[in-house]
């Protein structure tokens, strides 16, 4: 079995390396083949695994060799192939098997394809050892690596300068988290002396809460970064500069989800501390609600499918949160399978609007793009969680779960959210493809997108669609390591009534949005009607000016400060004493040697001076020696 | 009693004499208030009975010494009054007084060393140039020899300062065609 | 041979700059190049026959120079020293295989060479004068190449960097030869041998002193906020081989000398000041990054992170503890190669642009991609990226420094961000963008010349942060010693707790496991 | 009547005498060859000068081997003292005589080495100096110095220039000040001791206790004055630059290396016994002199625009720091002093050499002097070799290892600290971080600056001979491996100094 | 008062001491400088032999004796150095004396 793992693991690396030996050549079709292949290869390696495991196999752990070691600390390339980590596996090499073929067609007409098929590779590589290594050390690994595959993804088209400035943003929030990660490693490795999972796990039972605690939230806020939690929310939005593929691929189903796969992973830390699980739980369901009231007025398509990511990912760590660590998991997987899936098919559409983006300016698209709007019809339909779709099953545990552990706060925000993401999904659903063909005003002639590219998504289309099936078959395999339950709640008729109750609320939400939007009057907004002039409407249309806060209170003040450092400090202060001293020396020098007049008599006056000034202190010191007596007496008068 | 008059006779001579020679313009009664001077401090050498230095004194100083300034008077053509700039009178009042004032404390107090014991003592009833002699040829032979040395370094160094070669100055002679050892 | 080997190490490149004095100018380059690849496989051989399993000094040479006072030329490597002297070779060999067309080439080679004789010297030195002879014979090399082929403020440059360090080590020396003093109380011989110093217990109060005396020559040379504003300057202006060194090389003179003298010399002081001196790193750390980030000049960007950088070795090294001592000795490495490619890439764009005003460029991605691929990585390694170099050395800094202070290491950490803001920032402005500035649209592309020193570094700050056991083992073995010493030495009971012994296992788990069975 | 005097010759030791008469009797061979025969070349001169230095060597080398059988010796009348200071300082004199001497044969024509009488002024002033250095008797010291002085305002003069007359006579004026000042201070401790023998003084002074301390400070004083000029002390240094420019290069490398010496032993035998029976004016008097001499020099020397101006204030500087041995007075600051001054007469004859030969007989345009700084800019690329020697002679005064200043700086450092002066090894520490900037001022316009126009590689050993090279070779060698050198120096030193009880 | 003792002499030879200083301070005129430098070795001379006489001492006067001897060389070497300056500037005037400065 190690061969498999070992497979899954490198195939990435070495698809990514040999695509980047065709950086500096023009497109080469092959190597975005050669790289489907390999991710390809590691798909069905981990599917081999994944049978493995589910056929009751022991988890695979395999030690490559020593990285660190110093002291007492000794880090090794370890990899586990577990329940949880060949699940992830599982997600992450199907859908970067998915959209490395589809990027085969998205990409096509442009000049870095075979740079971007190294890029993809290479975060599949990462996102692997994030996910296989058996120690937080090589977690942060491929932490670190996602984070600049997503810097390199974003910034892809380097020469626009919105998605550089976005590359860089979202690498630095990511770092501010990353710093809380680090200090969760430091003090687990100095509470417990190592950082494999096992071997820390073990000693957590024994360590006081306080100390449990901290090392929880530090973690969360690793993990806060990544997933783009509140308050490092905005890059997540920003980042949808990137190539849709990468939207679908990371800052969907993949790397944004890796806060909430080190929430699972670290599952024996956080449910010794519940009081942090609330944290996070609360925290999630507010995210969710927060990102998910965003979406509903945005203008910009992948934006808006951005804050539901963000939105689904509040849901996933409200489940962690409250110890509902499989459902967490479970609703991850579902949601990357139609999340990806709803990208990729708002790829489709960019590619035939040519890269426009507002939806106001497309409508009734259904009729050129008929299976892209299948498509984003069904993950639209499985994010809102409509029976029997993937999403009912994952969001609906999560309801439960919440409702269950009687968190009821919680449990109604979420609820309310889900109605609030039926609603913008259908209205983006509604805008794209129904209604009036606005586009044709701006001159737009779409088309639909390759077939093979149809054809790539199909399996995520498949899968939005059966997922919850597994539902079962994943909780039979993650029960043990996860300590997973099942959530019951108390009377089958609360039950009905809750899980009937969502539905309709989300039927009912989804008719408001069809009825709202998919009429003949929607026009491109023009900022004149009373809506848009409205306070709700503007301050979600600015994301809350948070983006706009932290420019104003953050970005620039850190500019500034660091132009003052600069220019007022260091060359001011600083430097300026340091020369100011040696001008002092070099000005004395320079004002004294007048002494040196060069007048025979001054020179001779200079001798007789000294000679005098010594003189004077012989005379007193001498007379003091000699009165010493008497001196002493009139001090001790004065009593002194 | 004698003694004393004399010492005050002869203090107050010399230090008027040499109070001349440092206020005087006239370099012409500098000259001749040092000579004054000079012999005057001879007298304090016979008071003291050290006949021989005093005579010496007289010789070399009155004899040598001011002859050579009165030469060196003529040659410069200094007999005119010697115009001098002022320089800031303060410093030097300033350094003389305090001079004056270092000088009185100083000197108000007794010396203590009482218990000195004369390494060459003089004896009474030998001559003082005999005794000179005595040390002067045994303990003080090697720096006596030396002070011959050193008058044939200054007469060597008299001679060729004020030499003829001295006119010309190779030193700043250009001699681009010279020879050039190496 | 090899009992000689760190004598041949030293004096090699010498006499080989001698011999280069007749050497005609135009063969000049393919001499330095003989010369330093001798000098390079001589480091090899140094490090071949290294035994990493050994905590003490290898290939001790003795020979009694002024046994009269106690000095005597003294070598020895450790495991802390013996890699940072393979980087020097390394370094020189690169940098003269890759130097460009220059006036006075010959010069220059003579000069590198010399510089390498005074950085093998430095970090074999076993006996403190020794020491601080190639310290301060450092300078003059240094001096020379920073005045004669600089910038426009090149003697200012040139003068401030000799003085300030020339200062700062005077002092140093007052304090060794306050040492030797102490040394000759308690023994009645004269030693400078710091091996012998080592068996030295001080009082405390002594130490502090004496610290503060070593600390000031080390801290200029380092440079500590607020010692360091003369490298800006010397970097500013000084050719681009002069910076690699200096940055690569000779600021490590510093942070190793802080290892080498000040922690095992004074357990006591160094727990005392311990704090002090972390503040004054994280200031390094924080603030340099911000200044760094108001630069206009990329070469001072990279200047001014090499000081942030040299904050986290400080703080590795005040971590008083194994993983921390040998995460700085490490990132001592890693900050050699990254920051010496990083001064390599300014030179290239500077080389074809004469300037290092980065709003002169933009978009440099389009017109050079190999070069930008290049940057990019060492970039990602300056900013700390797992699996580069310089990743496993600021882990293990503060890592270790954890263990001192929860609170300062956060702050210290801080840096990783603040590293990054800089770094990208600046890199977008290179390399990202459109080509708004004509001149930029042809450039050349990175040539071989230029590649010959760089793809070596990019491969060993990937290497090195893969896999750095071949290198991490031995440096950990003399850490673990040094630190044992250390422990061994400190007198106060909070010494004593700062400074773990590394013989003991880890506490923590095994006895609160105990407890609660 | 007097009785005769029955005095045997061994009594006399006139061996002791032997080095102070050689160099007298070859000056006085010189006078009486030219007067036989006038117009010799000065080559023949500087031969027999050398000669009779080497036999005056000869002469100090069988006396320091007596010096290790038989200890301090007295000779003729007890006025001889030859004790480890006194062979020290004349091994000092002679051997940077004899690298002086050949500096006269250079490629072009100055006044002075016209002069035979220049050679014999020459060797007389050594025999001064050497009188100087090996008595402890006030007078012969006072008459050995007056020669010495006497033939080198002389000698300084001969160089027939407005500059150097004006040297010759601000030194001689100064000088014949100082000479008061010694007469006056030898006045009062013969007053207070009936003695002018150091070591009577000392036995006196010590047997009453210091009673009358007052006086012995204000005698103190006097000397310090006299001489603190002869050493060039802050405030008593004014003449040292002025003289310095004026008088020859080769000159004034002489001047800051021999007369000094001979001072600074008398320094020594007059001040060590005082600190050492605890006259803590004295002691603080010298910290502060010392203190001053160093800091002020190092700054003047900063802001000088001609090098051999600079080299004056920076010799004032290094007299201060060796001063500070004098005020430590342990052996160990004592051996420190001769290694220190050992090592800076090569390293500073050797700079005043380069001075020497890149002299030009007419100024450049645009220079008020001599050897503006402006003249050496780039000198690397018109004379590399002559550049980096200069270099070398630069980096060894500055103090930076392992040039031959250095481990004079650290033996003297170490000395301080091993005393007990912290705060003073500091200051001397930072005083030649603070000179370092003249030095470097040099050496940055030698490597860095690029030429002046019009300058070849030639205006820099225009004077050059082969023995000039030669001397500047061995003070470059002397400066290079001083470090082989200085433990047996140490060692050499450190028994002469232990030996002679200071 | 009338008794004529060492201090006298002492006090008398520090008086002319000190006028000598006033006049080598004073004079600008480089020969009468020198007659001031003569009065300080002269007023030392004073000293020496009431020293030797109070003490029964000869060697004060040997002191004393030497000083005449250093006196007059300086005489012979100084007037020298004058005679050279003054062919040359025609005075011998010390603040002609200043072209070195600094």
């Amino acid at each position: 079995m190690e061969k498999y793992l070992y497979i899954a693991l490198f195939a990435p690396l070495v698809s990514s390396l040999f695509s980047a030996l065709f950086t500096a050549t023009p497109k080469k079709t092959f190597t975005g083949i050669i790289a489907s292949l390999l991710i390809f290869s590691a798909f069905v390696s981990s599917s081999i695994l994944l049978t493995h495991i589910l056929g009751g196999g022991e988890p695979i752990h395999v030690e490559m060799m020593t990285w660190m070691a110093t002291g007492d600390l000794y880090i090794p390339f370890g990899f586990v192939v577990d329940e949880i980590s060949v699940t992830m596996m599982m997600v992450v090499t199907l859908v970067s098997t998915v959209v490395h073929i589809y990027s085969i067609g998205y990409m096509d007409h442009d000049k870095g394809f075979n740079r971007f098929f190294s890029y993809l590779s290479a975060f599949v590589f990462s996102m692997m050892i994030l996910v296989m290594s058996d120690n937080y050390a090589g977690l942060f690994i491929g932490w670190e690596g996602v984070g600049l595959c997503s810097w390199l993804l974003i910034g892809f088209w380097f020469h626009k300068e919105s998605a550089t400035w976005a590359a860089n943003e979202a690498f630095i929030m990511n770092r501010i988290a990353d710093l809380g990660m680090l200090v969760g490693l430091f003090l687990i490795y100095w509470n417990t002396g190592t950082l494999q999972y096992e071997g820390s796990f073990a000693a957590f039972a024994h360590l006081d809460t306080t100390t449990l605690s901290w090392i929880g939230i530090f973690l969360f806020i690793g993990a806060m970064g990544k997933s783009a939690q509140f308050p490092l929310h905005t890059w997540l939005a920003d980042a949808m500069e990137g190539p849709t593929p990468v939207s679908a691929l990371i800052h969907a189903a993949t790397m944004v989800t890796a806060g909430v796969y080190l929430v699972v992973r670290s599952n024996e830390l956080y449910s010794l501390i519940p009081h942090v699980g609330l944290f996070i739980a609360s925290l999630g369901a507010f995210v969710a609600i927060f990102a998910a009231s965003m979406a509903l007025v945005n203008r910009d398509m992948k934006r808006v499918i951005a804050y539901s990511t963000l939105s689904q990912l509040g849901y996933m760590f409200a489940a962690a949160g409250l110890g509902a660590y499989w459902v967490a998991l479970f609703h991850l997987m579902a949601h990357a399978f139609f999340k990806a899936l709803l990208f990729l098919g708002a790829g489709n559409v960019m590619h035939a609007m040519h890269d426009e983006l507002d939806p106001f300016k497309m409508g009734g698209l259904k009729k050129v793009m008929k299976w892209t709007y299948i498509m984003m019809t069904f993950a639209s339909v499985a994010l809102a969680g409509l029976f029997p779709l993937a999403g009912f099953f994952s969001k609906d545990t999560i309801l439960e779960a919440a409702f269950a552990e009687h968190h009821f706060v919680i449990y109604s925000v979420l609820l309310f959210t889900a109605g609030l993401t039926a609603f913008y999904s259908f209205r983006l659903t509604a805008l794209i493809f129904e209604g009036e063909e606005r586009y044709k005003l701006f001159g737009i002639h779409p088309h639909e997108a390759y077939k093979y590219m149809l054809v790539a998504m199909s399996p995520l289309l498949i899968l939005a669609i059966i997922a919850g099936a597994f539902r079962t078959t994943f909780f039979g395999m993650v029960e043990e390591i996860l300590g997973a339950m099942e959530y019951h709640i108390h009377s089958h008729v609360t039950l009905w009534i809750m899980t009937i109750g969502t539905q309709v609320f989300v039927i009912l939400a989804i008719m408001y949005a069809y009825k709202k939007y998919n009429n003949a009057k929607i026009t491109v907004p023009d900022g004149t009607s009373a809506m848009e002039n409205s306070f709700m409407y503007k301050l979600l249309l600015n994301q809350y000016y948070i983006p706009y806060a932290y420019e104003k209170y953050i970005v620039v003040p850190y500019r500034e400060m660091s132009e003052v450092f600069w220019t007022h400090v260091d060359l001011k202060i600083v430097d300026a004493s340091v020369d100011g001293i040696a001008g002092i020396i070099y000005n004395t020098g320079d004002r004294t040697s007048a002494m040196q007049s060069g007048n025979l008599s001054t020179m001779l006056k200079w001798m007789v001076a000294g000679l005098l000034g010594m003189l004077s202190l012989a005379v007193v010191f001498g007379l003091a020696v000699r009165y010493s007596d008497e001196i002493l007496a009139i001090l001790s008068g004065l009593g002194v | 009693m004698f003694e004393a008059i004399a010492f005050y006779l002869f203090a107050f001579l010399t230090i008027a004499m040499f109070y001349i020679v440092v206020t005087t313009s006239q370099a012409l009664y500098a000259l001749s208030a040092l000579a004054a001077g000079m012999i005057f401090i001879s007298a304090f050498f016979f008071i003291l009975n050290a006949d021989f230095l005093g005579a010496i004194q007289i010789i070399v100083y009155t004899g040598a010494v001011m002859a050579l300034y009165a030469f060196g008077m003529m040659f410069f053509d200094t007999t005119r009054e010697v115009k001098e700039k002022k320089g800031n009178k303060f410093i030097i009042v300033g350094m003389s007084a305090l001079a004056a004032a270092l000088v009185v404390a100083i000197f108000a107090a007794p010396m203590l060393s009482t218990n000195i014991v004369a390494l060459y003592p003089s004896s009474a009833d030998i001559g003082n140039t005999q005794e000179v002699g005595m040390v002067l040829f045994t303990k003080y032979l090697i720096p006596f020899e030396l002070a011959a040395v050193m008058l044939l370094v200054a007469m060597v160094a008299g001679i060729v300062l004020a030499g003829k070669k001295m006119d010309n100055s190779i030193t700043l002679e250009d001699d681009t065609n010279e020879k050039v050892l190496s | 041979m090899v009992d000689h080997i760190l004598s041949i190490l030293i004096f090699f490149p010498v006499v080989a700059a001698l011999f280069g004095v007749i050497v005609h100018k135009d063969s000049i380059r393919a001499y330095g190049i003989a010369v330093s690849v001798i000098e390079f496989a001589l480091s090899l051989w140094l490090w071949f026959a290294f035994d990493g399993q050994s905590s003490g000094m290898q290939f001790m040479e003795s020979i009694p120079l002024i046994p009269a006072f106690g000095i005597n030329y003294t070598l020895g490597v450790d495991g802390i020293s013996v890699f940072i002297i393979i980087l020097s070779t390394f370094v020189t060999l690169i940098g003269i295989a890759s130097l460009g067309e220059i006036k006075n080439l010959k010069n220059m080679i003579i000069t590198l060479l010399v510089l390498q004789m005074t950085m093998s010297g430095v970090f074999a030195a076993l006996d403190a004068i020794i020491f601080y002879v190639f310290w301060e014979l450092s300078l003059v090399p240094m001096l020379y190449i920073i005045g004669a082929w600089g910038g426009p403020l090149r003697i200012y440059a040139s003068i401030k960097f000799f003085l300030y360090t020339f200062a700062g080590s005077l002092v140093m020396l007052v304090g060794m030869l306050f040492m030797a003093y102490f040394y000759n109380q308690a023994t009645g011989e004269w030693s400078f041998a710091i091996l012998d110093w080592y068996r030295l217990i001080l009082p405390e109060n002594l130490q502090l002193w004496l610290f503060v005396a070593f600390f000031l020559g080390f801290a200029i040379k380092v440079p500590m906020f607020p010692f360091h504003t003369w490298l800006p300057y010397a970097h500013g202006q000084a050719p681009t081989i002069g910076s690699v060194i200096l940055a690569a090389i000779l600021l490590k003179m510093g942070t190793y000398a802080f290892i080498r003298f000040s922690l095992p010399l004074f357990p006591d002081a160094s727990v005392f000041f311990m704090y002090p001196i972390a503040v004054i790193a994280i200031i390094m750390v924080i603030y340099t990054a911000m200044v760094a980030y108001g630069q206009k000049d990329i070469k001072q960007v990279i200047a001014y992170s090499s000081i942030s950088h040299m904050g986290i070795i400080i703080i590795g090294t005040f971590a008083l503890n194994v993983e921390g001592i040998s995460g700085s000795v490490f990132l001592m490495l890693g900050h050699g190669v990254v920051a010496g490619a990083l001064f390599f890439l300014v030179g290239v764009i500077y080389d074809r642009r004469h300037t290092k005003i980065m709003s002169e460029f933009g978009g440099l991605a389009h017109s050079m991609p190999r070069y930008a691929t290049i940057f990019g990585v060492m970039m990602m390694a300056s900013v700390g990226m797992p699996l580069t170099i310089n990743f496993v050395g600021e882990f293990l800094s503060l890592l270790g420094f954890f263990k001192q202070s929860q609170i300062l290491t956060l702050l210290a950490g801080v840096g990783i961000i603040v590293g990054a803001i800089y770094m990208l920032t600046a890199y977008k402005k290179l390399f990202f963008g459109e080509i708004t500035n004509e001149e930029n649209r042809n450039l050349p592309d990175i040539n071989k010349r230029e590649l010959v020193a760089l793809i070596p570094l990019t491969f060993l700050a990937i290497w090195l942060g893969v896999y750095p056991k071949p290198v991490l083992d031995p440096i950990n073995t003399s850490v673990e010693s040094i630190v044992q010493l250390m422990h061994d030495k400190a007198q106060t009971a909070e010494a004593k707790r700062r400074i773990p012994s590394p013989l003991s296992q880890m506490t923590i788990p095994v006895s609160s496991i105990e407890e609660a069975h | 009547m007097l009785d005769p005097v029955n005095i045997s010759l061994e009594s006399l030791n006139l061996t002791t005498l032997a080095p102070m008469l050689i160099p007298i009797v070859g000056a006085l061979l010189i006078l009486v060859m030219d007067t036989i025969k006038g117009g010799l070349d000065k080559s023949l001169y500087v031969v027999i000068s050398m000669l009779f230095m080497g036999i005056d060597l000869a002469a100090l080398l069988s006396a320091s081997d007596m010096f290790s059988v038989a200890g301090t010796m007295m000779g003729a009348f007890d006025v001889m003292l030859i004790d480890g200071l006194a062979i020290l300082a004349q091994l000092i004199i002679v051997g940077a005589s004899l690298l002086f001497i050949p500096l006269a044969l250079t490629g072009k024509r100055f006044h002075e080495f016209s002069y035979p009488e220049f050679f014999a002024l020459f060797l007389f002033m050594m025999s001064g100096f050497q009188f100087m250095v090996a008595t402890d008797n006030l007078i012969l010291i006072f008459v050995g110095l007056e020669t010495a002085s006497l033939a080198l305002y002389t000698l300084i003069a001969l160089h027939n220039r407005d500059k150097s007359f004006e040297a010759a006579v601000k030194y001689f004026t100064m000088g014949a000040l100082a000479a008061g000042f010694f007469s006056f201070g030898s006045m009062i401790f013969y007053a207070l001791t009936g003695s002018v023998e150091i070591n009577q003084i000392a036995t006196v002074l010590a047997a009453n206790n210091y009673a009358d301390i007052g006086y012995v400070l204000i005698g103190t004083v006097f000397m310090l004055a006299s001489l603190g000029f002869k050493v060039s002390l802050v405030p008593f240094h004014t003449w040292t630059p002025d003289v310095y420019e004026g008088a020859s290069a080769a000159m004034a490398g002489y001047m800051s290396i021999v007369p000094k010496i001979a001072g600074f032993i008398v320094t020594m035998r007059l001040f060590e016994f005082l600190i050492h029976s605890h006259v803590v004016w004295l002691e603080y008097v010298l910290y502060g002199v010392v203190v001053v001499t160093m800091t002020a020099a190092n700054m003047w020397a900063l802001v000088q625009t001609d090098v051999k101006r600079m080299l004056a204030y920076s010799s004032i500087s290094h007299a201060g720091f060796v001063m500070a041995a004098v005020m430590i007075g342990t052996t160990q600051a004592n051996t420190a002093l001769f290694l220190y001054w050992i090592l800076f007469s090569f390293t500073n004859l050797g700079s005043f050499s380069m001075l020497w030969i890149s002299r030009q007989k007419s100024l450049p345009d645009h220079q008020s002097s001599d050897h503006s700084y402006n003249k050496f800019a780039g000198m690397i690329h018109t004379a590399p070799v002559a550049a980096t020697i200069m270099t070398l002679f630069m980096l060894s005064l500055a103090g930076v290892p392992p040039f031959a200043l250095f481990w004079g700086k650290l033996y003297m450092i170490g000395s301080a600290v091993s005393a007990g002066y912290t705060v003073l090894a500091l200051i001397m520490a930072l005083n030649s971080a603070i000179a370092g900037y003249y030095y470097l001022k040099l050496v940055v316009y030698m490597l860095m600056k690029d030429p002046v126009a019009g300058v070849s590689g030639d205006t820099y050993t225009r004077n050059a001979t082969l023995s000039l090279k030669t001397v500047i070779g061995i003070a470059a060698v002397g400066t290079i491996f001083a470090f082989i050198a200085i433990n047996p120096l140490i060692e050499f030193i450190t028994s002469f100094v232990y030996n002679s009880g200071y | 008062m009338m008794e004529i003792g060492l201090n006298h002499y002492l006090i008398l030879s520090t008086i002319l001491f000190a006028i000598g200083l006033v006049g080598v301070m004073r004079r600008k005129n480089l020969l009468l400088l020198f007659f001031a430098t003569e009065i300080l070795l002269n007023s030392v001379n004073i000293a020496f032999a009431a020293i030797s006489h109070y003490y029964g001492d000869l060697t004060g006067q040997m002191f004393a004796f030497f000083v005449i001897a250093i006196a007059a060389s300086e005489v012979a070497v100084g007037l020298g150095l004058l005679i050279v300056w003054y062919k040359r500037h025609g005075n011998i005037d010390l603040d002609s004396l200043a072209s070195m400065k600094g």
